[in-house]
């Protein structure tokens, strides 16, 4: 009887919300348009991993949710959450073969309902070879539950690298071809997906490292604390020297692409920097931000471009200009929203963010702003006679700018000023008390991160040469706030983290087109739910965590 | 609140007093300049205080601590009191990014003084712990650290020992007279407990409905029939409930 | 040991190629090998995320659907067809480019979906020797003649907004007669160019422009600026923007006042059964100006039987069949210049398929005959104006004859 | 003593001067433009009459999606940025309903059961859309800092945007058109007025004042204003907080599927981002009203379709501006910036220094 209850608490009611998830998945065409890439090829498809994926997961989590967690309990429950997923998708079967479910679900295509879900078998042996492979998968999960926790944990992460090696095929290649002899490229990758071997040394080979890790890491951890302070600081400035020499080196061994990425990172990481004083220090959330880059970019275009002033400067004069441009807009559009609090001042700040794109792409102001076909023939920087072109040259101005904001910011974040903002973002009211002038600390802050979009602006102006109204739409305000967020808010490399992960990996995945901004929207909401704090949090925390455990071993 | 005159002297503790809603708060509020009197003149040394913003008057040498203690729950402890030193610090913004020998040496001064106030408030090796997480007691002590980071001249304290049992409440209170003592504050204070009132102030100012009821020494206030009346009929009232 | 054999094999293959060519592929700008069994690799750059993403979805099955016409097979090899999502900006057509450029396998590209897109895109596409062909930039500048050599691997099978917009404002002068005309444009690069040569042309022509409006494609209640536009009483209005805008307005002109007499007019951005969705009966009676497809009417209805049955929905936005176009004419000067090796192999020069594309005369494409000038204009110059009728609203089908044609 | 001067030194700081400084250039340019624009007589009566009529209408949806973000303000004191995508899901499913009457000719000939029935199968979508995503993404977050649950709700509200784009398609669907709202009645002078319009300003109308009536009256509605009032006073009162917060979730789902047909009924398309925009502006109406406030949200959705339909034509038009209703979106956020140098909180929010002692 009470095994009756957890298979209905933990096996079937899991199993439920699977079904439902995998029929959306299903619905929204995912499984369809990944089966045309292959992971491996011609052995797993895209489309069929993320499909056995979901099933493997939603089993897990019964098995995970099973108490008391008895063996014969978890292999039940996990098997009879796999059934349930699987009866799932056979009503959807078979109510598409009576309805037309196309005429509402486009996606709901017959290739998928009869072909794809069924693994290649149509008919009715289709149904039922689904069914037994719920339960197989459901097996199958609930014995691997069952393997000592160490195993999962390297299974698991040996599976996720491989898949995440299949994914990103597209990249691996051309970094393997720049890097390596060809005998590795032709030994992991074909022209559709990994090899079966290359995917299998993959998995060993991440299995080593992990398994190795587990057992050495430790190890090495307390070996390094063991050290003395002075070989310590030697150590971090070897590990600090190679950092930067791979910063350098990067876009040549990293090839086209990869350049380009990471400048686009680096654009993020200026303006998240500058959100984040804004926003992460001084607490103050601003939804237009992207008005300051926008300021940024056009001063640039109108100094640079021989359109509209035809003044030709060089990209240089242009910085002082385009930061002063964007202070002052930082200072004066933070006048007017400094008595206003949270909400209020977001709506308002995203008002300015707004009626700046307006103004630039209107005809009104066409004449000396250029309207919606935007400026043209912005310069390129120039440093005797040697042209920032392509992304590998403009890439070293990026890393120049954001070291010289991370240096800013973080020279900022525990001064007299800094602990203004912060005190300000904790409570402004006291704050006040303490004797903080909010005025003159809120435009600081305004300014400041004001500046560091406008600079951002310059480089992405110049980067792209032709600049349009339309690359200045709320969107990257409301990207930028994710991302400083997601990183760890106040936190100057959770804001690097951040835009990598939310910037970089989505312009990775670029062919993945719209799917990429569902991920995206699943991956902020879960995200926030399991860890709120950010991927990179503030030191503050960890100081005080690291102090705790101190004082544990020492109390 | 209407009509009132309180004046002050140097150096002494002086208590306000009153039931709930005596505007007791809202008197301090208007001190500090959260609230803005209708009518009527606050003045410190002969300064006009009314309209001024709130991070005037501190400078000017008025700080407070709030009834439901409000530090800064995500500043550590030494960060917190580092605020509070704010007003006198004068590092430039330009001089901060560039890290002047002047800025170093004043962070420098102006640590070793938020360590001496932590040492003064006991809270020395919690240095770095979050504001959040301190027990209690700690949070209100940090709380006065913070205040007197700010220099005061006068230093209001809204109910220091709320919620406090009566060993900490008696260290409290000694503690308060150390201020003034040891560091020569002018000590405003708004209590709720008669007995830490009637211990330590010099001067007590009788409250009731934004009006003043009775000024004087403990003892002349013990004795003054106004004020029995006054919690008596507070007590009938809540009776009457 | 292998590999010297592996080394013995290759040798007597290129010998045997050269007996075959009179001599090795070469170009200039270098020559992509295909091996047998491996596919032509032609890469998208279309706009397929976010809201202008009907654009790129609908471009990109208009190629898919050419892919499938050719039976996905091209002198013997499959065509794999992938790309990258431009985003419909400046930056992300940027992006997109690059990473088509990063890619060796790549012969050649269709795209980009908007003309923001191809102004940073194509240069860095040409960088690398692709030649890239857009089905819907319709800004002049990609193909003036002052465009610069960066812009030498680029061609479009979309008109230049010239062409169009002067059209459009000869109908309506010389045609219709009308003397007054409004323009209203939704702050697109193509829209804000198509109202502005309209603008020119009219006035050239010796009419008067009494407004020139400005909407955002995102607006949807147009009746406050079409009571702004009453005011000047003009004759004609011609509005030149995507379908869903274009809806509303057609929809809400007749719902103000004083509109009563008012000739519409649109182009070929919202010229398609969707219009007809969106806008409903207020169509009847409106024009457009778009290609003169009279001559090619049945190919492209079988297109649109092919789209609803692969896709499942009717085509997006009006550039599926400029993008099947656009594919056909990449197809036709892989044809012309891959060079063959009896095992299949294909080497193509990058150079050699560049000047193919360019020299591409009397194709006959769904959207009309397609003839490359050596400015990379392709699209058939002839421009007819179409007039709805209430069969073609009812029945959701595009007017098959024209009404009014400039020659 | 002080003198009068110096008093006024102290207390006046620069940055006020710049403030009332922009605040009145700002008014001044909008007064100006308005009496050149009326002094250059290029509308009738009548023309003003129609903005006043096509704001309204446009204005009344604002103000029905308003609520539903004021709502959930204020029990969670959060922007359920998602919410845009609420009132999305429930139109946009709504329609194959409302295609399939059209096909069958139902629509034809029972036009009002069609509607009642689209109406109900989008306020239920929406609903159970607001109501899931209280319970998947939100309730978890109860306690966490401001601005972790406004990076939720970005992420559900593009999760779901998504979602249902891929579900339904990238292109828009247009909705039938029902016989019975086309056309207009003639009022005297000249004067016309559109059915539809009249129809929506009504049946917002409607809606507005029950839900109103429904959070002042029952006991519900009443727990709703006391957890958005004081949360923990609530609880200590025997309100069930969560259940409190779903109710509210329902009720701002159920207005914003209202909202959605309405919006489906005057503008016929719907697609997978058409909430974007409209859910921008009804937030903004709900600032500008005073978020938090019901009767503000309503006022501010009014105000603000009144804005985007006069605003260009009666403060721009006076300057010669090319493409006028370009701005008109400026216009709007120009004068809730105004609004806001003058009364932070919006038209009718609660002043700030009450907050807390």
């Amino acid at each position: 009887m009470e095994q009756i209850r957890a298979i209905w608490r933990y096996g079937i009611k899991v199993g439920i919300i699977g079904g439902i998830v995998l029929i959306l998945t299903a619905l929204i065409g995912m499984i369809e348009v990944f089966t045309q890439r292959q992971i491996i090829a011609d052995v797993v498809s895209m489309g069929h991993a993320l499909y056995l994926a979901a099933g493997l997961f939603i089993c897990y989590l019964a098995a995970e949710r099973t108490t008391p967690a008895k063996p014969l309990w978890i292999i039940s429950n996990s098997m009879f959450a796999g059934l349930t997923t699987a009866f799932f998708l056979v009503l959807l079967i078979i109510l598409g073969r009576h309805v037309n479910l196309r005429l509402m679900f486009i996606n709901a295509s017959d290739l998928l309902l009869n072909n794809l879900l069924t693994f290649g078998v149509q008919g009715n042996d289709g149904l039922r070879l689904l069914l037994i492979a719920g339960m197989g998968v459901g097996l199958f999960t609930g014995l691997f539950y069952l393997l000592p926790k160490f195993l999962r944990t390297v299974i698991l992460w040996s599976l996720a690298g491989s898949a995440f090696a299949g994914v990103l095929q597209e990249l691996i290649r051309p970094i393997l071809a720049n890097n390596f002899p060809d005998v590795i490229s032709e030994w992991l990758l074909t022209s559709d997906g990994l090899t079966l071997k290359g995917a299998l040394s993959i998995f060993i080979f991440i299995a080593l490292i992990v398994i190795s890790w587990s057992i050495k890491g430790g190890g090495i951890r307390q070996g390094w604390q063991g050290l003395p302070k002075k070989q310590q600081s030697t150590w971090r400035t070897i590990g600090t020297i190679i950092l930067l020499a791979v910063i350098l080196i990067a876009p040549w061994r990293l090839g086209l692409f990869m350049s380009e990425v990471m400048t686009i990172v680096g654009l993020y990481v200026l303006l998240g920097l500058g959100l984040n004083i804004v926003v992460g220090y001084a607490g103050l959330l601003d939804l237009g931000y992207v008005a300051f880059f926008a300021i940024g970019a056009y001063v640039t275009a109108l100094i640079t471009s021989p359109e509209i002033m035809n003044l030709n400067w060089s990209f240089w004069s242009a910085i002082p200009f385009a930061i002063f441009f964007g202070i002052l807009a930082g200072v004066l559009l933070g006048v007017p929203v400094l008595k206003m609090r949270g909400d209020y001042l977001a709506i308002a700040t995203m008002g300015f963010g707004e009626i700046i794109r307006l103004l630039v792409l209107s005809d009104a102001l066409r004449p000396f702003l250029g309207g919606s076909q935007g400026i043209g023939q912005i310069a390129k920087p120039q440093v005797l006679g040697f042209v920032f072109k392509g992304p590998q040259e403009i890439y070293y101005l990026i890393v120049a700018g954001c070291m010289l904001v991370i240096f800013v910011s973080w020279r900022l974040k525990d001064s007299r000023i800094g602990r203004a903002w912060k005190a300000m973002r904790e409570d402004e009211d006291v704050a006040q008390a303490m004797g903080i002038n909010l005025v003159s600390n809120k435009l600081l802050a305004f300014g400041t991160g004001a500046g560091f979009a406008a600079l951002s602006g310059v480089i992405f102006g110049s980067k792209i040469g032709s600049i349009y109204p339309h690359s200045f739409n709320i969107m990257v305000s409301i990207n930028i706030v994710c991302l400083i967020i997601f990183g760890g808010i106040g936190s100057i490399p959770g804001v690097i983290v951040g835009a990598a992960a939310l910037i970089g990996l989505p312009e990775l995945l670029r062919e993945f087109a719209e799917y990429r901004f569902l991920v995206y929207g699943i991956a902020l909401v879960v995200m926030m739910l399991i860890r709120p704090e950010g991927l990179w949090p503030e030191e503050a925390h960890k100081r005080e965590l690291h102090e705790d455990k101190t004082n544990e071993a020492t109390g | 609140m209407d009509g009132l005159d309180i004046e002050i002297k140097e150096k002494t503790i002086h208590s306000v007093i009153g039931p709930n809603g005596a505007g007791k708060t809202t008197f301090f509020n208007c001190i500090t300049g959260f609230y803005k009197p209708e009518a009527g003149e606050i003045l410190l040394e002969n300064h006009s205080l009314v309209g001024l913003m709130p991070d005037r008057i501190v400078r000017l040498g008025i700080a407070r601590t709030y009834q439901n203690i409000r530090l800064f729950p995500d500043l550590t402890a030494i960060e917190n009191v580092l605020v509070g030193m704010h007003a006198h610090l004068k590092s430039s913004y330009l001089g901060i990014i560039l890290n002047t020998p002047f800025v170093k040496k004043e962070e420098q001064e102006a640590e070793a003084e938020a360590n001496r106030l932590l040492k003064f408030v006991n809270l020395e090796t919690k240095a770095n712990m979050l504001s959040k997480h301190l027990p209690y007691g700690d949070q209100r002590r940090l709380e006065i650290a913070r205040a007197l980071a700010t220099r005061p001249k006068l230093l209001c304290l809204d109910e220091p020992t709320a919620g406090m049992n009566s060993g900490e409440t008696q260290a409290m209170c000694d503690f308060i007279q150390s201020l003034r003592d040891d560091l020569g504050i002018t000590i405003m204070l708004i209590e709720h407990q008669m007995r830490v009132v009637m211990g330590i102030s010099e001067i007590i100012t009788v409250l009731d409905y934004g009006k003043k009821l009775a000024e004087g020494t403990p003892d002349e206030i013990k004795r003054n029939p106004k004020v029995i009346e006054a919690y008596l009929g507070q007590g009938s009232a809540a009776q009457a409930h | 040991m292998k590999r010297s054999l592996f080394l013995f094999v290759g040798l007597f293959m290129f010998l045997a190629a050269s007996i075959v060519f009179a001599a090795p592929p070469t170009d200039p700008l270098g020559v992509v090998t295909i091996k047998p069994g491996e596919p032509i690799h032609i890469a998208y750059w279309f706009v397929t995320a976010g809201s202008d993403s009907t654009l790129g979805i609908d471009t990109k099955r208009g190629v898919e659907i050419a892919i499938d016409d050719i039976k996905n097979n091209l002198l013997g090899h499959k065509i794999k067809f992938d790309g990258q999502d431009s985003g419909c900006n400046a930056e992300g057509g940027q992006a997109a480019a690059t990473k088509l450029a990063s890619d060796p396998t790549i012969v050649a590209a269709v795209g980009s979906n908007c003309s923001s897109e191809a102004k940073p895109g194509a240069p860095i596409l040409w960088n690398a020797g692709i030649a890239t062909v857009s089905p819907s930039n319709t800004a002049p500048y990609l193909t003036d003649p002052k465009r610069g050599p960066t812009y030498d691997g680029y061609l479009r099978t979309a008109h230049n907004d010239k062409v169009q917009g002067a059209v459009a404002a000869d109908f309506a002068f010389k045609s219709l007669k009308v003397k007054k005309a409004a323009t209203i444009h939704d702050g697109s690069v193509y829209a804000e160019q198509l109202a502005n040569v309209f603008a020119e042309t009219f006035k050239k022509n010796g009419g008067t422009i009494v407004a020139q409006e400005a909407v955002a494609p995102t607006d949807t209640d147009m009746k406050p600026v079409l009571t702004k536009i009453v005011t000047a009483k003009p004759e004609f209005i011609y509005y030149p923007i995507f379908v869903a805008a274009a809806g509303h307005i057609t929809r809400q002109v007749k719902e103000v006042s004083g509109f009563e007499k008012v000739a519409l007019m649109s182009a070929d951005g919202a010229f398609s059964v969707d219009f007809y969705k969106a806008a409903g009966e207020s169509a009847v009676g409106m024009y457009h100006s778009s290609p003169d497809f009279e001559a090619f009417g049945k190919v492209y209805e079988d297109f649109i039987q092919k789209h609803i049955k692969k896709y499942g929905e009717k085509t997006l936005a009006p550039f599926h069949a400029h993008a099947y176009d656009a594919a056909n004419l990449i197809f036709k000067a892989i044809e012309k210049v891959a060079k063959q090796e009896k095992d299949g192999t294909l080497y193509i020069g990058r150079k050699a398929l560049r000047d193919a594309l360019y020299a591409t005369k009397n194709m006959k494409g769904i959207t009309g005959s397609i003839n490359c000038n050596q400015y990379g204009d392709c699209a058939d110059p002839r421009i007819a104006v179409y007039k709805t009728s209430p069969e073609n609203v009812k029945t959701l089908v595009m007017p098959k004859k024209s009404f009014w044609k400039p020659y | 003593m002080p003198t009068k001067f110096q008093r006024w030194k102290e207390r006046i700081t620069a940055t006020d001067i710049v403030m009332w400084f922009i605040g009145f250039a700002l008014l001044v340019f909008i007064i100006l433009g308005s009496i050149l624009t009326l002094r250059a007589g290029r509308y009738t009566p009548v023309q003003w009459f129609d903005f006043v009529i096509y704001g309204l209408a446009q204005g009344s949806i604002y103000a029905l999606v308003a609520m539903g973000y004021t709502l959930v303000y204020g029990v969670l004191r959060m922007i359920n940025f998602a919410h845009s995508e609420v009132f999305m899901s429930g139109p946009f499913t709504a329609y194959y309903v409302a295609a399939y009457f059209y096909r069958s000719s139902l629509l034809e000939s029972h036009p009002v059961i069609c509607l009642i029935i689209v109406f109900i199968v989008s306020m239920t979508i929406s609903t159970l859309i607001a109501f899931l995503l209280e319970r998947i993404a939100y309730r978890p977050l109860r306690n966490a800092p401001r601005l972790i649950p406004l990076i939720t709700a970005i992420g559900a509200s593009f999760t779901l945007m998504y979602l249902f784009r891929g579900l339904y398609g990238t292109g828009f669907q247009a909705y039938p058109v029902w016989e019975i709202f086309s056309g207009k009645w003639a009022l005297f002078k000249g004067l016309e007025i559109g059915k539809i319009q009249v129809f929506v300003i009504f049946a917002a109308a409607l809606v507005m004042v029950a839900l109103y009536l429904f959070i002042q009256r029952t006991r519900i509605g009443k727990a709703v204003r006391s957890v958005s009032e004081d949360k923990e006073a609530a609880s200590l009162m025997g309100v069930d907080i969560d259940k409190t917060i779903s109710v509210t979730f329902i009720i701002g789902g159920a207005a914003a599927g209202a909202a959605g047909v309405l919006y489906a009924l005057v503008f016929k398309q719907v697609f997978f981002m058409m909430g974007f925009i409209p859910g921008i502006k009804a937030f903004t109406a709900a600032v500008l009203g005073g978020i938090g406030n019901i009767p503000g949200a309503m006022l501010g959705g009014l105000l603000l379709g009144l804005l985007e339909s006069i605003g260009p034509a009666l403060f721009l038009d006076g300057f010669n501006i090319a493409a006028p209703y370009q701005l008109k979106d400026a216009i709007a956020f120009l004068v809730l910036v105004l609004v806001l140098i003058f009364r932070p909180t919006g038209l009718l929010g609660e002043r700030l220094a009450v907050k807390k002692a």
